[in-house]
């Protein structure tokens, strides 16, 4: 039933007794049985829904933040799918689940060599399939928190960079059958608040660092100032579609179609809504007003908080993990804005800080085995003492560790080569207009002159 | 001529249109402005972090009208715009050398 | 293959002899078949789409309501969906399906104790999924009736209402295998026409008339007032959402994998498109333009029409069913407005009113038996006589009075306490400001003077 | 596995020995095969996502298009698929796979009669549904071509035509086991590139020759103007939603739930990416910038351009497939425009010259077989020779000829009847309120005076 | 000076810039307003129920100059703004007693 | 009474505003313009097309002032809306015969 963790253990195996290539040629059933055939359609149709995120978080992205960027924050999320499609199907895979290599970084199998790979329980195909959405989910994360002031050169060769190399690095520890999967107590992440979220979230922080805060976003006294997002509607319509995705997300990294299925869904449903309603009543207690924007993060929150554990928690412990992501994400939206991390959309909150409390929270709360978690009421909480807890917290560390270190370099490189930060004429004229040639509305929908002269009034004028 | 130019709530635009229609003037030219006066803004609040807004929505009224019309035009505007709340804003009256009809040519009180 | 009513027989008899507690305990099976597990992943792929109305319903009623309280009523879907769920996991599943209570009123296995609930057909989990987006659906086709007048707290309660109390009571009586299906000739309602859409239609029936019409909506004079919606975009995206979401909507409620779900799915189809011609052409003839936000209610008129029939009815029924769906909804729209009833979305008649259409067509036109729908040719044109039409018209006046009383006393309780209404002073300003603390449009988009100042010009200013 | 051809080719057996009625009736299986249902569930889930695809083409064309009609383009959308679906399932499906007629045109089986169709691979619902998601795509690719100067009536008219005969036609010759599927190399399109794309871009093609560029589109000297679209996150958000869509397209046309399905899934993924990226590039280096709408074309490129060889192309040839797709809709965008062929939305190019691109593709990188392509390496660069390219250019053709004469005769018949293009007055005032009766957005968000009147001002005015 | 105002149909904009180029005009200001006159607004239909738009867009053009060149600018927009049709705006001409230029404190015609 | 209207650049809106206040003024009228001047235009690409966009943001500022702050005015307005750069726009001041507040009906300066 649980797969995963049992082909990770058989690659890493192989792995270290040093085998390659031609032996990797498991060949995919000849005549495959109906179960195996339904796994593989199963994780086909949840690997749809999680590409269908890449629609949520633009959305959001653009929601939250002001209409004279908002095709470029458009065009990122297109781009960072498409190009980090390409390179992680170039390099990224086998980085992270490659034939050969060791327990930190694989290799082998490059560009989707189906030789490399072992198709006992789904196909490569599948597998990839599956696997690239995730990749695409942890690269998409960062450009919301570096919006309005980057280049979009710059953007574009940051998403090869996560992409092809730090997600897959990080999934090699885990997923991949690495030294986090293969602790005493093995790492528990089943569907990725640290191996992807925290990922995305982590590279968010080091990007809007050294970014620097937008222009305008701190008053000469040093106080943050609201710049608010222009659409709400794409906020939340995004949030819909994110929530949606994340039954893809969750459910699909069973990676097998079978009865956990629904299990996971409904822990995830009921840490979405305790998320968003705890978020709603953090913000409206400490603001005075019940903030959609605020809401609509609550719900992520809570789905990010349940993504580690959605397995391995039972209802009880996914109301607790999402209740109290939502009531973080409130928390530490505020603090950053306050300590100049200027991240408009809060992705550093949502991804990075509830990717770490929904990691810890299965050390908290885990009460079934998922396949990584090894043993049944594993939490404290549960009586499992501080055993998983501990390994939960190491993981947290080392990803953190390892992310803003890797993406640090990565974003300094690029700012030493092509630079990263536009102008500040651009960035107050938008980036629209200068990296992208055209404003992202057209001028009949934020009125310029010219609706006069080419929209035309849309009224009837008796010409 | 003159031209009157009326700063006024938005809300109250329509009747004070009709008011103008009512003692017989023949077009008015209207906009949206934001007034910045004794009334005072609000605060929002987003995300958290509140933020003044200073200015707030007002409509701007134009008409152009002969001299003697002017009064009658500026009581009327006057009263159709009070609502008696602070807010409701000004009034005042500019001397018009020259006035054309663009479709005719027509000058003067005729241009109206 | 239809085990829908099995199950609720089953459940209804070993509650009726009193049977309680462990006697419940119908383990999942140990080794599931294939089958087994289809039946299972396709219920949760069809809730995934029944969740994603969601996003649908918040988009057609934002559409068609003004930008000033545009993110009062997104905000109101993300919440009646989040609470919604809460309270339906809490206490409104075992309303509605628990082991115990009697024909009108579901008790026991409260917080989907897994104990209370038979998992031979399905699993609690993928069972309870799927009910609960039903549920979540049934809260939020009451905000747009009430849309730009409502507290949002006031509506914050309502929703917990609706979730837990009225609608579980309602499937109770049908669906949890109570009164209505152990008529002599079966209430036929397979999807819900009107145990899920009436539910909702009647409560915002109410919502409406309770809070009144709202300002100037209606003249000096009496005579109604056009006031336009804010984006027409907007509706019609939501309406392909939800004509999506249907599909999970209607086949899913099959609850197995049979090769009953395509035959569903083309009933379906059928009566959306003719839903939304008819209207089209309705509207034209009255009003000489083929008005887009009525061509959108037309679709979800012959979605709702269906609902009821859609594994009851055979191709040419479903036809009738959505075409005479889309002229009903124009006519009641326009009817009700006369009336002084300003439901800004057409939420009454396109839930309310073809949700009781759909209904009593299952008994005109019924063809098939669906698992409710016992016979043949039950239907009042295919000879069946006027058997399953007088149940049908039972069914749809039970609900309309339950749910009126109820959800009227609710909103009168609502009323009293922390209000429903917001000031006038608020309506005018909109509910955006006020309710949540800023607009739900940037000042970038909804030009205000702030553009210059922090929303900042949009091209290149040479600054 | 592959049971499309084995389908086509027994109709058309059947079909040339004349055989007809009461002998089709090849029941559905009365005791079903968990595999055959599962074949059915996978079908219907494609289809559900095909579906879905008309919200990303009515958004696209928004998007793309100015705000004084965007309500006329959305309803479009929403009729052409409601009209579509009626006219197909009366006639279309009959013409394309009826028991009667012959290799060009198909006969019999008319408005769904089970009697007329084979139901041992799938149901007839079910190939229904599949099918009639692809007839609406078809038809509502035209409308963005069209976009903003054709009278609404015209349109409705030319959608029944499109989806009742000219698209049914085409499918009658290749899936429907006409000639196409006959030739001695059968012509090889998988999913669609000639039979669906280039069908809708050819009519779209006479379409926009037939009405002529918009008014203002070229200036007194002749050179193009940029009439640019209103709004960049529709079209950004409508091809992720078409993305989606796609892996309904290209995968469900496996017919059957099978591993081929995961690599196709791939194959689709990766072309899609490098058509986005190509195009990206390619804009970016003609005009200097990375022009958004173009990416955006550039990935519904690269997805037309896999179309057809997505079953046939290993990942290899995905990846040209889609880079050389991504290449060509820039350039054909620019050449059509200066030609005079008004396409604001670039449906030409991106379905008509890049379906066309895809199909040659198969002629060019085929490697494997596909249940069309009849055997392995048949593309020239792996050795195939010209065989299969010879057919596939031979079946571009004869697509092109047929669907450009009688979509030019249909245009042209509605010209002279009720009259294909607005009036210069209309077309100036914008399609909405002339054909709707009102704007597709409201006074408060284009603001119009009616905002203080009406929408009221957003702000608490302390009234 | 004077400032000479300008309201004229919306799709004239780019006319009545051009002419006055042509006639050496160096700068000019415009923007968005509605306007109620007797060319009479038009009706729309929501949902079946008929609305009243009262006011139609226009645009209103504003050009400083000297008081010699005053009637040249107002030929030259009215020439440039006409299409004979009812609706076509009018003209009307304000004194001016000062006129800076920002950037460089230059006043009188060499603000212009 | 004198009108005196600036052109500026928008984001020193609020620059002015506090350089008003400032010296006393207790209302300011703003909107929202696009000028063509000495500044130029700028070019947009789309789809790989070019096209001119010939008028630019500005903001015009109307505050009805005393004649003896009139000059004041003036100058505090171009003191705060200077940049130095091309485009940084005009002051012009026009006289105002009468002057009404819609709330109370008070003429003249008490008006202000
Ligand atoms: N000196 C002024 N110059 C230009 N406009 C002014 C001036 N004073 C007020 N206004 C306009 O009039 C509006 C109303 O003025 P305010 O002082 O708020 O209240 P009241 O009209 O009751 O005196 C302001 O919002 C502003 O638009
Ligand atoms: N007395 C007036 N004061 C201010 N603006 C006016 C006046 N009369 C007309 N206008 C403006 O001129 C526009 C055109 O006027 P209208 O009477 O419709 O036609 P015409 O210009 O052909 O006389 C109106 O829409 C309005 O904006
Ligand atoms: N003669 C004029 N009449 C009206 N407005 C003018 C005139 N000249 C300039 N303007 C306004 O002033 C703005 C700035 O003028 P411009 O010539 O670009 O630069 P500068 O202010 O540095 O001289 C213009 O965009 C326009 O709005």
């Amino acid at each position: 039933m649980r797969r995963k963790l049992v082909v990770a253990a058989t690659l890493v195996g192989l792995a270290t007794v040093g085998m390659a290539g031609p032996a990797w040629a498991f060949d995919r059933p000849a005549e495959p049985d109906t179960q195996y055939i339904l796994d593989n359609i199963f994780v086909f149709f949840a690997a749809v829904l999680v590409l269908f995120m890449q629609a949520g978080f633009a959305l959001v992205e653009a929601g939250l933040t002001r209409a004279k960027s908002v095709a470029n924050i458009m065009m990122k999320n297109l781009m960072d799918m498409s190009a980090g499609v390409l390179a992680f199907a170039a390099v990224g895979f086998s980085i992270a689940y490659g034939p050969e290599g060791n327990s930190f970084f694989g290799l082998g199998g490059w560009f989707l060599d189906p030789a490399g790979f072992d198709e006992s329980s789904l196909t490569l195909a599948t597998n990839f399939l599956f696997q690239a959405a995730f990749a695409a989910t942890a690269a998409t994360i960062v450009s919301g928190a570096m919006a309005e002031r980057t280049k979009f050169k710059a953007y574009f060769l940051y998403s090869f960079a996560i992409t092809a190399f730090i997600y897959p690095v990080v999934v090699r520890w885990m997923w991949g059958g690495g030294w986090l999967s293969q602790l005493e107590v093995p790492f528990g992440d089943f569907a990725g608040s640290t191996i992807v979220h925290s990922v995305g979230g982590w590279a968010a922080l080091m990007g809007a660092l050294i970014l620097g805060p937008r222009l305008g976003k701190y008053g000469a006294d040093g106080k943050p100032r609201a710049i608010p997002g222009h659409s709400i509607p794409f906020v939340v319509l995004g949030v819909f579609i994110l929530f949606i995705g994340w039954f893809g997300f969750n459910p699909g990294s069973e990676l097998a179609a079978d009865l956990a299925v629904g299990d996971i869904a409904v822990t995830t449903l009921i840490a979405a809504a305790t998320g968003a309603v705890a978020a709603t009543l953090t913000i409206w207690v400490r603001s005075g007003y019940p903030d959609v924007g605020m809401a609509a993060n609550g719900m992520l929150a809570g789905l990010v908080s349940i993504t580690a554990g959605c397995g391995a928690l039972d209802n009880w412990g996914a109301m607790w993990a999402g209740l109290i992501g939502g009531v973080i994400v409130v928390l530490s939206v505020q603090l950053l804005e306050r300590r100049r991390v200027d991240d408009p959309v809060g992705a550093v909150s949502v991804h990075g800080v509830c990717g770490a409390w929904g990691t810890l929270a299965v050390g908290l709360f885990a009460t079934k085995a998922d396949g990584f978690v090894a043993t049944e009421d594993a939490g404290l909480f549960y009586g499992g003492g501080l055993g998983q807890l501990g390994t939960q917290a190491i993981g947290v560390l080392a990803v953190f560790l390892f992310v803003t270190i890797a993406s640090g370099l990565v974003f300094l490189l690029i700012r030493a080569t092509v630079g990263l930060r536009v102008s500040e004429e651009e960035e107050i004229a938008g980036l629209d207009v200068l990296e992208h040639g055209a404003p992202g509305y057209g001028p009949d929908v934020v009125p310029t002159m010219d609706t006069a002269v080419r929209g035309a009034p849309r009224v009837p004028a008796k010409v | 001529m003159e031209l009157i130019t009326a700063i006024v709530k938005p809300h109250v635009l329509d009747g004070v249109k009709d008011a103008l229609k009512g003692i017989g003037v023949q077009g008015i030219t209207a906009s949206e402005v934001k007034g910045f006066g004794r009334q005072g803004g609000h605060t929002e609040t987003y995300r958290g972090t509140e933020y003044t807004i200073d200015f707030v929505p007002k409509m701007k009224v134009e008409v152009l009208v002969d001299d003697l019309d002017a009064d009658k035009v500026v009581e009327a505007i006057a009263a159709a715009a009070r609502t008696g709340k602070i807010g409701d804003g000004k009034i005042w009256v500019t001397p018009v050398g020259r006035a054309v009809r663009i479709r005719t040519g027509e000058e003067g009180l005729d241009a109206l």
